[in-house]
């Protein structure tokens, strides 16, 4: 990573590409890529690319709260040495305590410091949920709490990009019965744009292509769960290509039977894609080599506030969720007690009202 | 059209199109044709974003044939820039060094944005010239 | 919790308790008003009394020909929509996988129809609901005896067909929503079944059958 | 609802009621409570208010007006039900859900259950949901006799009835009118013997309308050689307290003649040419008693009909005319005497040309409920009876025969409103008058 001035006068990525030798019509090209990917319309390549070349280079703080780096790892795994990468390879990662080569007290004064110099210029990008029970407590590094990090590193963030469903809603961790507390970073700030980048893990390519479009045209519409409707605005349901076997009513009923086989809609085997919205279907996972669907397995809504207490992953969308203990019997019960009461009621009233009129 | 795992479907619909017919999308092409004959406004069709069966895709590209010019530039990845039979129709694929479509589509130009010059870049064009030339003489 | 989380969960379960323990409630409070001794001398023996009534739960489901002139096109119109409710409900795939969560069984056997058909039965349904609706609001007899619980009780049907094709036909909003809706409304048909007219659901083969019964022991029409 | 009749009519009733309002509901109710049973509240609680019984009304299909749909005759015992007995009777009256009956809405209710229901029953057959829905309006009638809003005509005879065994005050007793019937038609008539196997009654609108029906039966029974006889003290076959909706006039009438058959010892009480007669004696009298009567309760063409099978009564084959018959509601539909009159008059060799609605389904004669002595009611009447006249026109029948003496003070009075081109006659007549010797 080349060495470059931090601090204000930091350069803009156009700067930064035409050092790093990438050709203008390379920069056009991934720009492309980019614009194919958000599903704008191709002519709007050549203003997006330069929108992004006069961008400031972004000094990003990467906060790990409690995250199991998977969403890291994906964010890592990006395929192709594609326009993101570059990005990443250019810009000031400032601190990521995975990734970074220093450690303890070292690592932690390199973050000060770069906040201070890039105070309210820097994205924050937090990964993993923040626990609150007795004030956060359950999740300390460096002898300060989630918590407290989380508001310190938040006042000078330009923006927060929550990345994975925990930071974003609480993820695995906030599971009932939540015995940490953890919530997502929405939960607890509420006056700095926050972009949600779900998913467990997101797509890679819509973690960077958040982060780029982020940097071209500042913070993308959201949907009302603060998520970019350029990769979160359909549900999978909508976008799958085993949709026409369910609007056929052909549906696969075990993992291995004709209809899983033929390639039959996995809604029996409590697939969550009519109620869940990502770019799954059409980015697909692996640099487009697949997706759940698509090896077979339903999509268990992973970028959905709450998935991990909705019910088993194998139970349809529309299955109860509540588990019976025994209370129709006792409504039954109940039922002929009040019923008996009401007849026999009836009956008396019935003998005090008809009298001896006979 | 990012090649997915070939579906062996048993039942195939018969007639049932996913998409558009190849139809839809050359009368598209053809109303972006007279509107930049009319005001010389360009415009590009993402193929990415049509749900298209492969045997739509390749029939489309027969429709749009071949022009004069076949370009392959090789920048982080293979480019290709195709004139279809119809000028002002270019076909133009991005690929990534792992041969991935970046991004595919038909645009309706004189010659494809990604090739022409930015005018900033002309800008630093016209200073190093001059200083070059002043330095010359 | 979501909405549709909430819909399928609790209130869904609320819902089926208030049902069960409704419906038991009144039927018992009838049957333990005590059926009359009978004393005349009858006229066919208590076999084929009872022979009879089972006959005409059925039968009478069909009009008389005297009466049919009259009443083919009210019957019509409500054994349309009956059929159409049952098809839908029975056949229709999602309900199905519906029924066998709820009530924990798998059924392999059980046979769906194409969701694109039942969105048509669905839709002709909806079509024959209004007419009957029309028709109950402008037939004068019709009119005449029509109260609350007539009205409600289509209002809670429109509201599950129309949330129930929405979902189906990706209307705008947000599928959990319509979801949810559906689930719903759904759940207010429970909660409604045993304090108005959908008892008749229950009571219509025992009302049929002691019609028939009481009918056949005097050799009167049936 | 023409309000204008029922006052001049609740007005006539209430005159000697001295009860205040509340008094008077509170018998309603009580009449209405002891209708409460499983079979009837099984009825309240499916109704689903189709209104298909009102396609089965003549009087609805006549004049089209709502408020002659059988069910809405029935309202006011069903709110008194849902408030009173029903699954949820307490929230009902504590949310108020069903107002409390009041005397206005009995009032206004009588013209629909006096003035405008034969009790036929023909709404029953039609309810999808297996209502009883005649059944309903009887108890309906009930409720009304009890908060003394039952017709004036009807609560008047069905009280003389009770006390002196004849509806009417007359002037001649029916037992002399019986002697005088014999002698005018040439039949010696048993009345008052000791000890008897069959005794007979008759209907006291042929003693003095048709009297040659009465005669007719006697002609056979004395053919017959039928150990049978009259009982002065019970010749009346009609029970007007059946109309009135009062059980305990009814039940006093019924016992007049089921006293008078223990003390003959009969097996056989035989009802003659009357529809309600037979309902009333044959399916409600027990039910009344609260025992099962010691003697079987046939009508006269039930009985003959008997006679027919068994061989013991042969009959000549009368004119190839071709000839309607109308099936008497209470007898057939209600009463169950679906083949009898049918078996007759294929012994009779009757040219029969079947109505549309006949047997269990036929329209009745508008005259039977207790409308007949309705004066007020005759407008209604007359619109159902044009209906049913027209339909036996279209059999093409040039004779036309019933076996209720009801329905023929009905026919009569329509064919003479219309000037009807054909006479009622009774198939009991016919009988009498094609004895094989």
């Amino acid at each position: 990573m080349s060495k470059l001035k931090q601090g204000k006068d930091r350069p803009t990525i156009g700067q930064v590409m035409d050092e790093a030798g990438v050709g203008r019509r390379q920069f056009m090209k991934y720009c492309a890529g980019m614009t194919a990917l958000m599903a704008m319309p191709p002519m709007a390549t050549t203003a997006f690319a330069r929108q992004l070349r006069a961008a400031r280079l972004p000094s990003v703080i990467y906060m790990p709260f409690q995250e199991c780096t998977g969403c890291l790892e994906s964010l890592t795994r990006s395929f192709a040495p594609s326009l993101e990468n570059l990005i990443f390879d250019t810009v000031s990662l400032d601190y990521n305590h995975t990734l970074q080569a220093a450690a303890g007290v070292a690592a932690e004064e390199a973050r000060y410091q770069a906040m201070e110099e890039n105070f309210g210029e820097y994205i924050l990008i937090v990964d993993g949920a923040i626990s609150t029970n007795d004030n956060g407590i359950h999740g300390m590094s460096d002898g300060h709490t989630f918590l407290e990090q989380l508001y310190e590193a938040a006042e000078g963030a330009a923006a927060i990009v929550a990345v994975g469903v925990c930071a974003a809603y609480g993820g695995v961790a906030a599971a009932k019965p939540n015995p940490t507390g953890a919530v997502g970073v929405a939960d607890l700030i509420k006056d700095k744009p926050i972009i949600n980048v779900p998913g467990c893990p997101p797509i890679p390519e819509v973690m960077t292509g958040t982060l780029v479009s982020f940097l071209a045209s500042g913070v993308p519409d959201l949907d009302r769960h603060l998520r970019p409707k350029a990769f979160f605005g359909n549900t999978i349901h909508d976008r799958c290509y085993r949709r026409r076997f369910y609007d056929r009513g052909l549906f696969a009923k075990s993992f291995d039977d004709e209809g899983a086989r033929n390639g039959w809609c996995l809604y029996e085997l409590g697939c969550r894609g009519p109620t869940t919205y990502n770019a799954c279907a059409t980015i697909k996972w692996n640099g487009g080599a697949g997706w759940p669907i698509e090896s077979g397995h339903g999509c268990i809504g992973c970028s959905e506030p709450g998935f991990w207490d909705q019910g088993g992953f194998y139970e349809p969308v529309t299955a109860k969720l509540f588990s019976e203990r025994g209370q129709s019997v006792a409504a039954a019960a109940a039922g002929v007690a009040v019923g008996a009461a009401a007849g026999l009621a009836a009956k008396s009233r019935k003998k005090k009202l008809a009298g001896e009129t006979e | 059209m990012s090649t997915a795992i070939p579906l062996k479907v048993k039942s195939s619909p018969k007639g049932v199109t996913i998409g558009g017919g190849v139809k839809a999308i050359g009368f598209e092409i053809l109303a972006h044709l007279e509107r930049f004959l009319e005001n010389g406004e360009a415009a590009a069709i993402d193929m990415r974003s049509l749900p298209m069966a492969p045997s739509e895709y390749t029939e489309l590209m027969d429709m749009l044939g071949q022009g004069e010019l076949d370009l392959t530039i090789d920048m982080g990845g293979p480019t290709r820039i195709r004139e279809t039979a119809y000028s002002g129709v270019w076909w133009v694929q991005h690929k990534g060094s792992d041969d991935r479509i970046l991004s595919e589509y038909i645009e309706i130009n004189r010659i494809p944005d990604f090739l022409c010059a930015q005018t900033d870049q002309i800008e630093d064009a016209v200073r190093e010239l001059n200083d070059r030339l002043k330095g010359a003489l | 919790m979501t909405l549709l989380e909430f819909a399928r969960g609790p209130m869904l379960h609320f819902a089926l308790l208030v049902f069960v323990f409704g419906v038991i409630w009144r039927l018992v409070s009838v049957a333990l008003l005590g059926f009359r001794k009978h004393y005349s001398e009858e006229r066919n023996s208590n076999d084929k009394a009872l022979m009879v009534g089972t006959a005409t739960c059925g039968l009478r489901s069909w009009p008389h020909k005297e009466f049919i002139g009259r009443t083919a096109f009210g019957e019509a119109v409500g054994y349309g929509y009956h059929i159409g409710l049952f098809t839908i409900v029975l056949l229709g795939a999602p309900h199905v996988i519906f029924w066998q969560n709820l009530f924990g069984f798998s059924a392999p056997w059980w046979p769906t129809l194409p969701g694109g058909l039942i969105t048509v039965v669905s839709v002709l349904t909806v079509v024959l609901m209004l007419i009957a609706t029309i028709r109950r609001a402008m037939h004068p007899p019709l009119r005449q005896i029509s109260n609350f619980d007539d009205y409600f009780t289509l209002a809670i049907l429109y509201a599950i067909m129309l949330s129930g094709l929405w979902a189906v036909l990706g209307g705008p909003g947000r599928y959990e929503f319509i979801l949810a809706a559906h689930i719903i409304s759904f759940n207010l048909l429970l909660i409604w079944f045993p304090f108005g007219k959908l008892m008749h659901a229950f009571y219509i083969f025992p009302a049929r059958f002691v019609n028939g019964y009481l009918h056949a022991k005097k050799g009167a029409a049936t | 609802m023409s309000t204008t009749a029922t006052q001049a009519f609740a007005g006539a009733g209430a005159a000697e009621d001295n009860r205040t309002a509340e008094q008077r509901v509170e018998g309603a109710m009580s009449a209405f409570a002891r209708g409460f049973g499983a079979t009837v509240a099984m009825n309240m609680e499916s109704c689903i208010h189709c209104g298909m019984c009102a396609d089965a009304c003549h009087f609805y299909i006549a004049t089209e007006e709502a408020k002659y749909t059988p069910i809405w005759k029935a309202e006011m015992f069903k709110r008194a039900f849902r408030r009173e007995s029903g699954a949820f009777a307490p929230f009902f009256k504590i949310l108020g859900l069903k107002k409390k009956v009041t005397l206005e809405d009995l009032e206004e209710w009588q013209e629909l259950l006096f003035d405008s229901c034969n009790l036929c029953g023909r709404c029953s057959l039609i309810c999808p949901m297996g209502l009883e829905v005649a059944e309903l309006i009887e108890i309906g009638r009930r409720g009304m006799y009890e908060a003394g809003l039952a017709p004036k005509e009807l609560v008047d005879r069905a009280a003389q009835q009770a006390e002196t065994g004849v509806p009417e005050a007359v002037e001649k007793p029916y037992a002399d009118l019986l002697k005088e019937i014999g002698e005018k038609h040439g039949v010696d008539i048993v009345l008052d013997k000791g000890k008897a196997d069959i005794m007979v009654c008759a209907p006291r609108s042929d003693l003095n309308r048709n009297p040659s029906s009465v005669a007719a039966m006697v002609k056979v029974l004395n053919k017959l050689g039928a150990n049978y006889t009259f009982r002065s003290d019970a010749i009346v076959a009609e029970n007007y307290g059946y109309y009135a909706g009062s059980n305990g006039l009814q039940k006093t009438i019924a016992k007049r003649v089921v006293d008078q058959a223990k003390k003959v010892g009969a097996s056989l009480v035989l009802v003659p040419e009357c529809g309600h007669a037979y309902y009333s004696l044959r399916w409600q009298a027990a039910e009344l008693m609260g025992e099962t009567l010691p003697f079987k309760v046939r009508h006269v063409t039930e009985y003959f009909a008997e006679q027919v099978a068994a061989g013991k009564l042969k009959l000549n084959k009368v004119d190839g005319l071709p000839t309607a018959f109308h099936d008497p509601c209470q007898l057939v539909r209600k009463g169950g005497v679906m083949d009898a009159p049918r078996t007759l008059m294929s012994e009779l060799g009757v040219n029969l040309k079947e109505m549309y609605n006949h047997q269990g389904y036929s329209f009745c004669c508008a005259g039977g409920g207790g409308m007949n002595d309705i004066e007020r009611s005759r407008p209604l009447r007359l619109k159902a009876q044009e209906m049913k006249l027209r339909e036996v026109d279209d059999t093409g029948a040039k004779r036309f025969l019933t076996s209720c003496s009801d329905c023929r003070v009905a026919f009569d009075d329509a064919g003479e409103h219309f000037n009807w081109d054909k006479k009622t006659e009774s198939l009991v007549e016919l009988v009498a008058d094609n004895i094989k010797e």
